[in-house]
């Protein structure tokens, strides 16, 4: 279950990376590709620092996560107007400060583009595949999705 | 003649294993009384999604296992 | 009427620049400030690149532009949970694909981090002591607002 | 004995500068005298407001304006 990375087009570019990435050098491509977008609306979900936390672990099942991220992106695309959508997810072992995940949406209005990257950070934390685990004091624990993941999920609805 | 068994997040815990191959084939009950009855129980929690061959299950009872065939055990997710 | 810099505390971060400068290098080194942070929700607005426009000009009045700047990160910092937020905004001329503002976000949860960003970006579109004038064909244009930008002004009142 | 004018945004181009100093004190509509007719017409638009010494104005008719005093014209904006 290693990852694999995917690239469609210049508007849809979905990555599972199972090493480190850095998103700012991801951002500046991105922006790079998009000069003609009037704005760019971008996430970065990091692993905490400072908490106990001393490891996470990213899972995905490779038959489902890459998929379901490329259908994620579709989606996004149908929705919103976008002149490009960039999602990059991580799996494997993570450091705290480490990024987890990178959403980033180019649009001609800035409405579009922060929507866009909303409603796919909503869906990659409780509808892809990804079980996520967290090692503090020495012991693994498996996370479940917060209720308020489910919230922001029915705001699409 | 096999079926692979795969169980995601929590469930490799309670498994053992990320996957196990079962001489079974058939139902899925058929497959689930070559397991331990207490992961059979983990395994039938109503949050607990199946996908066969890469893609969802919606009728379990329907379901019919072949060699070769890939069944995944997925519970809530996690993500980002 | 030259543009100055000020830094606050590290939580607040809010620039007025009459040179360039790159985005995605703000992002990361903000980032790596704000390691206890969840995530960063950023913003960057860019002069369209393949519009007939050539040239780009952002007038500010320095006795009102980053004192107003300042006083809008501070009501962002009191309305959502933040752990930083840099706005940075250009002055000057602008050639087309060039950074015009940055908007980031840093909180322990990503809705609070896109709620402060677009809060953030809706009042220095609408609200702040900026004028913008255009050159297409030769010609110098002054924009005006538009009528979306004062309704993206308006959900936060 | 002079009075700094601060012409913002379009208002530049209908005062032919950025800024102007009018050797005149007082209230704003003596300040207003000393211009072109057409220029006081876009200055007293609706729309348009004014900062003196970096403060905004709420009561134009108290305004009195004083040796050294910053007085700027501001259209609407367009910024980010």
């Amino acid at each position: 279950m290693t990852g694999t990375a995917a690239e469609a087009d210049m508007t849809r570019d979905v990555r599972l990376l199972d090493c480190h990435f850095d998103p700012a050098a991801q951002i500046a491509a991105f922006s790079a590709v998009h000069r003609a977008a009037g704005g760019i609306a971008s996430f970065i979900g990091q692993v905490r620092a400072g908490d106990e936390v001393e490891v996470l672990e990213l899972q995905h099942y490779a038959p489902l996560t890459l998929p379901g991220m490329e259908a994620l992106a579709a989606d996004a695309l149908l929705r919103w107007p976008l002149e490009g959508l960039l999602i990059v997810h991580r799996t494997g072992l993570l450091a705290p400060g480490d990024p987890i995940v990178l959403v980033a949406a180019a649009a001609r209005h800035r409405r579009d583009a922060f929507a866009a990257a909303e409603f796919a950070m909503d869906h990659l934390k409780s509808e892809s595949w990804f079980w996520k685990r967290e090692k503090a004091g020495g012991i693994w624990r498996w996370i479940e999705p917060r209720t308020q993941d489910f919230a922001d999920l029915r705001r699409w609805a | 003649m096999a079926i692979r068994l795969v169980f995601l997040g929590r469930l490799e815990d309670a498994a053992g294993a990320v996957e196990r191959l079962v001489t079974v084939t058939g139902s899925l009950a058929a497959i689930m009384a070559a397991l331990d009855p207490d992961l059979v129980e983990v395994l039938s929690g109503e949050r607990i999604k199946l996908a066969l061959n890469g893609t969802m299950v919606s009728d379990r009872s329907g379901l019919v296992l072949e060699d070769g065939d890939e069944l995944a055990f997925l519970p809530p997710v996690s993500g980002g």
